[in-house]
């Protein structure tokens, strides 16, 4: 027998092969924005720990161009997370009442909810507005 | 097989093997019906030899396998329309226009084709082992009694 | 019964002669109800006898034509060609080797099929006197969706990760090693967790959610496997952090 | 093929990604408020102080930071095996290295404070 299988060579560019990769990676690049705030937030720390001049230090760095454009940056990015995250958790979580499965939307619903919820108590009790 | 230069090809043999079962080998038969479907098929059987293959490879050659399945599927169409043909009455799917009773006495009996020297299989029967559920009238229409 | 005229590019390879596949196009008419398989078998019948690809039962259920169309995975059977304009490219299913034009070599799924022992082993076996294993539609219900897999492999192809680690055992193993799982009468779930819950089982799936859109069944894999990862999670963290919860 | 122990590094992956996906964005709004001038109550030196001196937000603040630092390590080192980078375990121990790194040291300035 004469077999000779081809395996053809699986290359980077699969990402731009369906809109869906595209999403997949802009979700996956959200831990970049995720990560790189909480580092700058423990940076934060720090100043607060050495004192009253460290953190006006910290705030005004917060203020610079480039800290605004990367906050707008990493909200989307984190909101985009969120988004995906309680959209996809009604398949991580399926709950079963009686015979039928909660619809996915409920499952979702109740997700947004807290979140909804939950930013608006930090926005309130942090005394944003 | 023809290594060159065929007369047939296989889709259309095939095409007309379908065709002439459809029309003669379905769920209502006649007498007439079968004794031209049977003729058809041993002409089709006889034309097969003109046969060409295209895919000469040996690597998952489908022109190959549906040469050789065609070869089968006329074999078994003639065993049944000539089988058909042999057995006079109506029972389960095979419904005669021309014999409507079931006839147990005569055709209680499994139909075998037997293929030999001759060209057209010949049609021989074997007794029938009953089990569990008998012959019995089959009438679903829910009607009268 | 209108007409038209489309042409398909196909992705042709012939082990013996050929070194890499290549493209061949394929003018036909084709009727306006066909789907991509029609076409196909038109070509095979009419234009190009040595055209070899699987298909078996032209209803979406037996699970052999997959095959890549315009990048898509996708049942030939199911991809009506009214849906598509201009040049149709027809591939074999991606992450597998190609065999001969659009036939793969389809061995690994296979194997990796028969190592999550998708079959009933029952929990308490009963002897045959004993009756059948009663299940109610709510207990039928919970691993239903997941025995609509037809193994046809296209969530295989739409998986970048499976792609990436060949190793991966993929979606429509661990989807079906979760539907045994689920079955209310089945209590082979310890024997397959050394597959699903492997470091190349469930644990390289990173949520694409690709195999779940391209699933013709409507089965979904990404669900399937992130349900794996959280029981696996729990078991580990239970047998880890809790040993004297050992039943 | 055993069990893995994946479960150490995919347990605070899905709990981090849960965390992140409920606190980050409205923490990242109160520090971009800040940045547009309009900083929140909290944001404020003493209040941020005797906010901070509480154990009971430091715990959460430890635990948001080191769920959120490795939530984003877990995804950073798959999306980098996607793209095509083939070094995985040296991936992984950078990211998951400075995602330990970051929490001890917010733990350390934590307990300054």
């Amino acid at each position: 027998m004469s077999r000779k299988p081809y395996v053809r060579p699986v290359t980077a560019e699969w990402i731009f092969r369906h809109p869906r990769y595209v999403r997949y990676m802009v979700r996956e690049f959200s831990c970049l924005f995720i990560g790189s705030w909480t580092l700058l937030m423990v940076w934060g720390l720090k100043q607060l720990a050495e004192g009253r001049a460290a953190w006006s230090v910290f705030l005004d760095v917060l203020k610079t161009p480039e800290s605004v454009v990367f906050h707008v940056l990493a909200l989307a990015f984190a909101a985009y997370h969120s988004v995906t995250w309680f959209r996809l958790a009604p398949k991580a979580l399926p709950v079963q009442r009686g015979e039928d499965f909660v619809a996915d939307g409920v499952i979702s619903g109740a997700h947004f909810a807290v979140w909804a919820v939950l930013s608006a108590a930090v926005l309130l009790l942090a005394g944003a507005f | 097989m023809q290594e060159t230069g065929a007369t047939e090809t296989v889709a259309g043999l095939r095409k007309e093997m379908m065709h002439t079962m459809e029309q003669h080998a379905g769920i209502y038969r006649s007498g007439e019906g079968l004794t031209a479907a049977c003729a058809t098929l041993a002409d089709l059987r006889s034309r097969y030899g003109g046969v060409e293959l295209h895919d000469k490879t040996n690597v998952y050659n489908t022109d190959l396998l549906q040469a050789l399945e065609l070869g089968s599927m006329l074999e078994c169409a003639e065993a049944v329309a000539q089988s058909a043909l042999a057995r006079r009455e109506s029972r389960g799917a095979h419904q005669r226009l021309d014999f409507a009773a079931r006839d147990d006495d005569k055709y209680l009996r499994h139909s075998l084709a037997y293929y030999g020297a001759a060209q057209t299989p010949r049609v021989d029967y074997c007794d029938v082992v009953i089990t569990r559920s008998k012959p019995g009238v089959r009438d679903y229409s829910g009607g009268h009694e | 019964m209108s007409e038209r005229a489309i042409e398909l590019e196909v992705l042709r390879y012939n082990p013996e002669t050929d070194r890499e596949p290549a493209f061949q196009r394929y003018a036909i008419t084709c009727r306006e109800e066909w789907v991509v398989l029609d076409a196909l078998n038109h070509i095979k019948e009419n234009v190009d006898p040595t055209l070899s690809y699987r298909w078996s039962c032209h209803m979406a259920v037996c699970g052999s034509c997959g095959m890549m169309i315009n990048g898509e995975p996708k049942l030939a059977c199911k991809a009506f060609l009214r849906e598509y304009t201009g040049v149709i490219r027809v591939e074999p299913l991606r992450h597998f080797p190609v065999e001969r034009d659009l036939v793969t070599v389809i061995d690994d799924f296979m194997e990796k099929l028969k190592r999550v022992r998708p079959y009933l082993m029952p929990k308490d076996v009963k002897a045959l006197e004993a009756g059948e294993y009663r299940q109610t539609p709510a207990q039928l219900n919970r691993f239903k969706q997941y025995s609509m897999c037809i193994n046809c492999m296209l969530c295989y192809a739409a998986c970048p990760e499976y792609g990436l680690i060949p190793k991966y055992i993929g979606p429509a193993a661990i989807a079906l090693a979760h539907r045994w799982n689920q079955d209310s009468r089945d209590g082979g779930r310890a024997a397959r967790q050394p597959e699903i819950a492997a470091t190349e089982g469930a644990w390289e799936c990173s949520f694409v959610g690709a195999c779940s859109e391209v699933c013709p069944e409507h089965v979904d894999p990404a669900g399937a496997i992130q349900q794996v990862k959280i029981r696996s999670t729990v078991d580990w963290y239970q047998e880890h952090l809790m040993p004297w919860l050992k039943k | 093929m055993a069990r893995s122990n994946k479960p150490i590094v995919w347990g605070p992956f899905a709990a981090g990604g849960t965390v992140t996906a409920l606190v980050t964005p409205v923490l990242i709004l109160l520090t971009l408020l800040a940045g547009l001038g309009h900083a929140p109550d909290l944001l404020a030196y003493d209040a941020m102080r005797a906010f901070a001196g509480q154990w009971l937000a430091r715990l959460a603040l430890a635990g948001v930071v080191f769920l959120s630092l490795w939530s984003a390590a877990h995804r950073l080192r798959i999306t980098c095996y996607d793209l095509g980078v083939r070094a995985d375990t040296r991936v992984a121990t950078i990211v998951f290295g400075v995602a330990l790194a970051g929490t001890a040291a917010s733990v350390l300035y934590l307990t300054r404070i």
